[in-house]
């Protein structure tokens, strides 16, 4: 089974040279951590930065610039500022090639929950549900099944979703997966993790083939 | 022509109860805390502010919660902030959320004359509620329409005594689109300086869009995730 | 009866403290030269100037800065360069006060005709039919006819129309005329023009009423 | 990632006869002129152009008017070209004209994701013929839709290798839009520099939006009104 940093590091193995990626708060963020050396990945945060460095020493500090999980960072030689509007401009015309999500809820068609838990205090969708609706590549990363136990791989969302039939691939502590027509296509597992372990946690319709790799990190 | 005033109080005098205003900032980053102060000292009450976060307990426009002069927000995130919690159960609160694209997307539609434009954003979800939607290229979007604030107030980090205003890094974000939304424009600036001093080619937004600019002072610019590494 | 510069001037009559003003090619581009002493009035180029100034000296001309008419200008302390959508959004939210037009024909509710001839080769309507349909203020500096003598002030434009009942005031070599819900009405004359010269070389509705002052230049 | 290439005949290398072109420029300001020069040594054809302007008779669009390469102009003022008119009355070129504005705003609109917009330039008039209205606040509006080139061609002032671009003066006007509206965008700049030469905070044109980029040479920058003042 894999803890966050593994999900982060398999969901690293997508990035491919000169991609614009942007990440999400939590685990996506830590996908940044394990780009492969070499690799030109460029960081993009929707509150208006394009180029995104590491967390700055002290002495960097600068509470002008932030991503938008709103901690201090900074910027790498390239970078570029601009407005709410341009950021979301990226975003809406496919010029962002990869978006890794944190979410609640995901089903066998690709639809997302990842904003509301009715009776609890909505914070807001942020700019999920702009990314869910318009990126063309979407990887969730999530644990499998919540505190419960339960799966969070679903035939249908039971919170109110974020956007629909988007999401293409699942990465969780278990297992990847792809979202196909056919539901969840169970790609690689996590060491340690059997077929009938993943069966046995996703709600959906998973699609069994073949003899199933486990992930090499 | 004279837009400059001296101070935020005179430039949030014309403010009254039950405006509509834009506020700018993401987080607490590039907030116009001068003219947020200053509403708090008038005691304006009955706003409705579109500002993609409500600031926190003590800081931004959490501090106008705490004199409850807001209400209603409109916004993408509201984070968190227990007074606005509190607040919005007891119903004392209105709240709009709005995915953040199509929150500065219709900031700027106001800003362009552009009274409405259609958006993937929200498509399927509750969001949708309510609105028209469209097929184009295979692809389904929702009609979302302009603001229409009464005041946009801004901060920026330079400004001439014409109104062009310059941003710093990420506390740009929504400032330059609302900048250029509103009725009647406020901004603030670190800097103040004379025309011809900022760079024609360099100015994100045109004076023509400002109607009233003074030097801020004394900014804390808090930080809310205040991440470093060991360099 | 005035020419070209004594239209422009009279136009500059209209010009306020702290104006924005777009001067559209031809009449319109002479009121600059005669902005009162004192008065701070900005001039926007739709193609991206706000604080347009005069022409450069030999030594002064940039290739890479024109007005909307393609020549060759300077910029005022307080200018700005932007894009085009940019200096459209100006436009459209209203941000420009004055908006001054040359016009082959504008009709006696507003419409006006100045981007086409049927028959002659058509050169395209540039950002006339974005001014006019935006801008609050909308003057149009134009000859009262045409060469053979016909009045280019109708009850109905014979060309195709830039834009519905959008011009506000017509400023002629003959008379200065508001219109409103009943038609033209006559403001002014110019030096040497009389009330009947006015109402034979006028098509559309005029209203006369009281004693018409002459124009003060 | 490498976007740069070397010269101009590279970066047009994949376009092919029949591509729908979005060219930078207002008048011959601005214009990629080392790209046009590339398309009319390739001799690509039944090309379509969306640029404000067409050129003059030996410059610009014209040339590759000249040699009959494109089939349709999109543009809001097609200026003086003899050939052009020749090619128009014809019936070998097809035009479409389109307000000046709303051309902006549909470049815009591609480069933002946005399908579809409402826009108030042509109402009543010929340009509203097939288009849907519609009145908001009391105006009336047109539908208008985001453009779908399959390449924008721009010119820069400054660029680095990671594509982004800094435009001069007036020379910007269409370039920025066009750069953010293209599915693959070539920027041709007078001074191509490494990444982080450039200030972050002035750039025009973040490099995302940008696939391919080159240092153009021997730029002519004809000026089509020379007006000059005593001084």
């Amino acid at each position: 089974m894999l803890d966050k940093n593994g999900i982060a590091k398999r969901i690293a193995q997508e990035l491919q040279d000169g991609y614009y990626v942007n990440l999400g708060i939590g685990v996506p963020t830590l996908v940044a951590n394990y780009i492969p050396e070499g690799m030109s990945v460029t960081l993009q945060s929707e509150n208006g930065l394009l180029g995104m460095g590491p967390f700055p020493t002290e002495a960097e500090v600068d509470a002008d610039l932030i991503n938008a999980g709103k901690q201090t960072v900074t910027t790498l030689p390239g970078s570029a500022f601009f407005d709410s509007a341009t950021s979301f401009s990226m975003i809406r015309s496919g010029r962002v090639d990869l978006t890794v999500l944190g979410a609640m809820e995901v089903n066998d068609r690709g639809d997302i929950a990842n904003w509301k838990i009715p009776g609890k205090m909505v914070k807001g969708m942020g700019g999920a549900m702009d990314l869910v609706a318009s990126a063309k590549n979407i990887i969730v990363a999530m644990m499998h099944t919540n505190k419960a136990g339960q799966s969070k791989l679903l035939k249908e969302c039971t919170l109110p979703i974020t956007g629909l039939n988007c999401v293409k691939k699942v990465v969780t502590n278990l297992c990847v997966m792809d979202i196909t027509n056919r539901g969840f296509e169970l790609r690689e597992l996590a060491p340690g993790v059997t077929v009938e372990m993943v069966k046995e946690a996703t709600e959906g319709r998973l699609v069994v083939e073949g003899n199933i790799p486990t992930m090499n990190l | 022509m004279n837009k400059v005033v001296e101070n935020a109080d005179q430039a949030v005098a014309s403010i009254s109860d039950n405006a509509v205003l834009m506020l700018g900032g993401f987080g607490l980053c590039g907030i116009p805390e001068n003219s947020i102060s200053a509403l708090v000292r008038k005691g304006v009450k009955g706003l409705t502010c579109i500002s993609n976060n409500a600031g926190v307990d003590d800081f931004g426009i959490g501090l106008m919660l705490q004199g409850k002069q807001v209400k209603k927000m409109v916004s993408s995130y509201v984070g968190e902030n227990a007074e606005f919690e509190r607040q919005l159960l007891s119903g004392e609160l209105e709240v709009e959320l709005i995915p953040q694209g199509t929150l500065a997307e219709r900031c700027r539609a106001a800003g362009a004359g552009v009274p409405a434009f259609f958006t993937p954003a929200g498509y399927g979800t509750e969001v949708a509620e309510g609105k028209e939607t469209r097929e184009f290229n295979g692809k389904m979007y929702l009609l979302e329409h302009a603001f229409d604030p009464d005041f946009a107030i801004v901060k920026a980090w330079k400004g001439d005594t014409d109104g062009n205003l310059i941003f710093k890094a990420t506390a740009r974000n929504f400032n330059p689109l609302m900048a250029m939304a509103g009725k009647h424009t406020i901004a603030e600036v670190e800097e103040l300086v004379e025309p011809g001093e900022l760079d024609p080619n360099f100015i994100h937004v045109p004076g023509i869009f400002v109607n009233t600019i003074f030097k801020g002072t004394d900014y804390e610019k808090r930080i809310e995730q205040r991440t470093v590494s060991a360099g």
